[in-house]
């Protein structure tokens, strides 16, 4: 039945192909706000091409934790006098932002964690731990990144439970055809990332999630790659949780967001305890503090909540539709150059429909680590390894890879540097 | 506001001469609340006559704050029909959750409470009166639903 | 046997009346290096007196991380180009800075953590449910803050293990006797404060080892109140497990520290999984990362690292010495003048022997929050509440009480202006 | 240093022709290391005249710098006794762990590793075969222990 369908892709997340009429970013203005974006290394100027795995921070960021310490800094809920009320109030606002964010209906499906996989690991222990029993499935894709993927793995252990792999096709895709045959009535999660930090293919998650509640499955979406790249409407998409990290977007480390929709919510029983989420304690007995509370023990990340409302402020300012176009953009430029080296390996999808801008590539017979390391003499930093992804790279039959990332403030300039330092690479190793 | 004016007139007068304190022999209604913040307790119980509070009181072991609110509730809530208190509970808690909204005419015997709107601390010990009440209203709909729908 | 044995407190712990001869700190150098501390309130200075909550933070530790994310900002482990590099050892530095604060054999013993909260969490799922078993014992203090008292006790009900509690004395202090009778061949695992959050009282925790040692029981010191307070030396101490939180010494939110004693590491398992902290992922089986890799999944609060480092340093030049006689005299004052007020009641230590400045009080016949509130009126941030030890004001017959708590920077003035404005509460409440 | 210092020279031959490479038949110990952080995996196989190292192969699938540092170990440890091979490793991770140590005289083989030292992040590319190599001095002990130790 679901496979007579016809597959419609949800609309914010396949049609990435920038609206032409979408507005240009004013560079260097975007430039002159990330202040280490001046560093010099070697004696060229910083080309930071790791955005997959951390950003840079805005100068309003930084200035938001500076004015934190220097004005407000106090710890949250629990005083009456001023710093803590204006601590209290930072750290809800934070809350509406990424409620706002994410078109969340209400900040109290926004839990704040230490990071994704924080969220990733809370989800596994609060909910699936509870809801999930022997002869039940999970079910990953062959994508995902470790943090998405292990907490998943010792459930399964744990619980008897099968983990079940959604296959990529060449072009490092998902095939939704592939997926009507791997939903299984005993299928009762969908884990996946958003955007792969990786092969840089954008995923259908509307899709899967429409398949997945036809069975009755529920889906993880792990944003941690996509929350800076396009719009993220948890509505629309209507996932059942949400995870994303700070230091991804522009943001400090440190604080990472678990979104969860209420009706899930309700379902869930406490991971960690300690101070801030019980409602009383008694000598051999607890009870719980109710809402987003009951899932953050401990003093929060109050001063990284005001960062991440500034870093959220400053993506929402730019806009999804420049950031979106401008990153683009780069993208096809970087992939067009690759394509044209004989020498170059590209992993993932080769053309710009479904894809955001992480580029992993290889320069056959070079080590990625050295590709890494005689780029890094050129100023341009990009990562080598695995990038967290082992099963990925053992079904690409490699054991690691170059990767670039781009971010809001990379330039043309920049990719056409990497790829002129690729014969640098060859002059001085091959 | 200062404290001195947070502690003064209608407040502090609720806050030292609580109305209605105590607690009914056999109550139609009864709700507990709680502020695990401040471990501050308060018992509120409700005598109806139909849907008419005919009697309500409060039992507090919380701040003066606290204290006035349940009092000046209590005054409130006597002689309502439990879909009008149940109204004004709305209507009071919109307007003290929303720094900038304007207070209706309604709460006008609520209005020194509004004053610590600009206390976030605070506002959980205006709303923990309120807390109970609410719980009785859906306690009462409950057992009006029963009675109603056949079962 | 144990109880004929002389009671001989450890000396760092329990001899904290000051030296005479220690040197006096440079109160005004130190507060011109708290930007906050300019702030005023209702048209006061600013008073912060709730540092047991969270402390201020020193232009050097803001300073630290503005220099991270302008300098360095990049992930730790896990690329080869220069702010990589940098990233890792200014993540690896903080380690070494913890284990010298902590006296640690090495820096393999200190696992970050989001904080101390975190840290008991970690020691309950990786050490504690493993080695427990149905019929063992886990003891606590009576004046245990909720995040070192909640996690046991869920762990308790979950494997079926019996919770003690160690009573507290009229004074709050904890009586080595009764432990002698608490101690059962069943006892596992002590978990205790060295100082309380609420009474100021300084636990004898080298004692504790020494007694729980000699029966075979663990000993996780919650080090949260007095990693800024007292020297600590985890080898004299002889504990097995001790964790702390960066923002009780004047340090970011977002970084805690767990320090394992190296024979118990090795028995730990993985709590949170994820990236980082493993050696292999296979599709359905993955292999851990050695050492405290292993219980660092995800990205690492990196930047809140370099304020820890900063945070750690400023304490170390400052000096124990100082800081120890600054805050007993502060104390010494507040409880003289407390006592005199005949309508205050004082909970903890009345003698400044084993007491550390942590001074929990109400003013009879006012609620702790109106106490509170009117005190910020004269710009003294004070605490009311149970403060997350709803167990130890059962016992003291309390819901709630005002608490006043001192850092390095605090002044006599302070103190004197906190009893002033006691009569301004009786004014207008009494 | 830059990577025209490191990729050249010493390092860029053994690297480009790394000696002994490939496994023995039936070696008397063998080892596999791996680099949890981009995958890297060694073998490592040693034969043993007595307690003379006689041959040494190692299998690397890493960097060059991987490559060179197992080609230049295999070269060091050939004719060396265990008890000196052991030694000469403990010597080379100590200064290589230490940006500032003096490098010892024993060292001098493989002294154009050292410069690696500035480059944190590719240590453990250095440190991979002798890793390698320490797994096999353990287990040579042990099977020592055992033979000397009456059971
Ligand atoms: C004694 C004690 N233990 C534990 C904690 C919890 O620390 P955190 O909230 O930073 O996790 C605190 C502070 O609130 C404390 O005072
Ligand atoms: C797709 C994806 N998921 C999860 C993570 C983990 O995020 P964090 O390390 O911030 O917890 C990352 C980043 O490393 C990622 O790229």
């Amino acid at each position: 039945m679901l496979s007579e369908e016809t597959v419609v892709l949800d609309q914010s997340v396949s049609n990435s192909s920038p609206d032409s009429r979408s507005p240009q970013l004013d560079l260097s203005q975007i430039r002159n706000r990330f202040p280490i974006l001046s560093r010099e290394i070697h004696g060229h100027p910083l080309a930071f091409l790791d955005n997959a795995s951390t950003t840079q921070k805005p100068d309003s960021v930084i200035q938001a934790m500076v004015d934190f310490f220097q004005q407000s800094n106090s710890n949250v809920s629990r005083g009456v006098y001023t710093l803590a009320e204006e601590a209290t109030e930072n750290y809800e606002e934070a809350r509406k932002t990424v409620a706002k964010l994410l078109n969340a209906v209400s900040e109290d499906e926004v839990i704040f964690t230490s990071g994704t996989t924080a969220a990733v690991n809370l989800v596994a222990q609060s909910w699936a731990s509870q809801q999930l029993k022997a002869g039940d499935r999970i079910l990953v894709t062959e994508m995902e990144h470790h943090s998405n993927l292990v907490p998943w793995q010792q459930l399964c252990k744990q619980l008897g439970i099968e983990l079940d792999y959604w296959t990529i096709d060449r072009e490092g895709c998902l095939d939704l055809e592939e997926l009507n045959q791997l939903l299984s009535e005993n299928t009762k999660l969908v884990a996946m990332t958003a955007i792969s930090n990786v092969l840089g293919s954008i995923n259908p998650v509307g899709e899967v999630v429409k398949r997945a509640h036809s069975i009755g499955a529920a889906v993880f979406v792990d944003a941690a790659q996509a929350v800076a790249r396009m719009p993220i409407d948890v509505q629309k998409w209507d996932c059942d949780f949400l995870a994303f990290s700070g230091h991804k977007l522009y943001g400090p480390t440190g604080i990472g967001v678990l979104w969860v929709k209420q009706e899930q919510m309700q379902k869930m029983s406490p991971w960690q305890t300690g101070g801030g989420m019980i409602s009383k304690v008694d000598r051999q007995e607890s009870h719980w503090a109710s809402g987003p509370a009951k899932f953050e023990a401990g003093t929060p990340p109050v001063a990284q909540a005001a960062g991440l409302t500034a870093a959220i402020d400053f993506i929402l300012e730019t806009g999804f539709d420049s950031i979106t176009r401008h990153e683009t953009e780069l993208t096809q430029i970087c992939l067009d150059k690759l394509q044209s080296e004989t020498d170059v390996e590209i992993y993932g999808p080769t053309s710009m429909e479904s894809r955001a801008g992480v580029v992993a590539f290889n320069l056959r017979g070079v080590h990625p680590h050295d590709v890494a390391q005689v780029l890094n003499e050129s100023g341009i930093a990009v990562r080598a390894g695995h990038h967290c992804t082992q099963v990925l790279h053992s079904k690409l039959g490699l054991q690691a890879s170059v990767r670039l990332s781009v971010g809001v403030y990379n330039t043309e300039e920049e990719i056409l540097r990497l790829v002129t330092s690729l014969q640098h690479v060859r002059d001085l190793l091959k | 506001m200062s404290s001195e004016e947070i502690y003064k007139g209608v407040i502090l007068d609720h806050a030292r001469h609580p109305r209605n304190r105590g607690n009914l022999e056999d109550p139609d209604f009864e709700a507990k609340a709680y502020n695990p913040l401040c471990g501050d307790e308060l018992v509120l119980h409700l005598r109806l006559k139909q849907d008419l509070i005919e009697d309500c009181r409060t039992l507090v072991r919380g701040c003066s704050i606290c204290q006035a609110s349940a009092s000046m509730m209590s005054e409130e809530l006597k002689g309502k029909s439990m879909e009008n208190a149940a109204a004004l509970s709305g209507i009071f808690k919109k307007v003290l959750h929303q720094k900038d909204s304007e207070d209706s005419e309604t709460l006008e015997n609520l209005r020194p409470l509004m004053n610590l709107r600009s206390h976030k601390s605070r506002i959980k010990c205006v709303s923990l009166a309120w807390n109970a009440f609410d719980e009785c209203v859906e306690k009462f709909h409950e057992t009006t639903e029963k009675t109603t729908t056949p079962s």
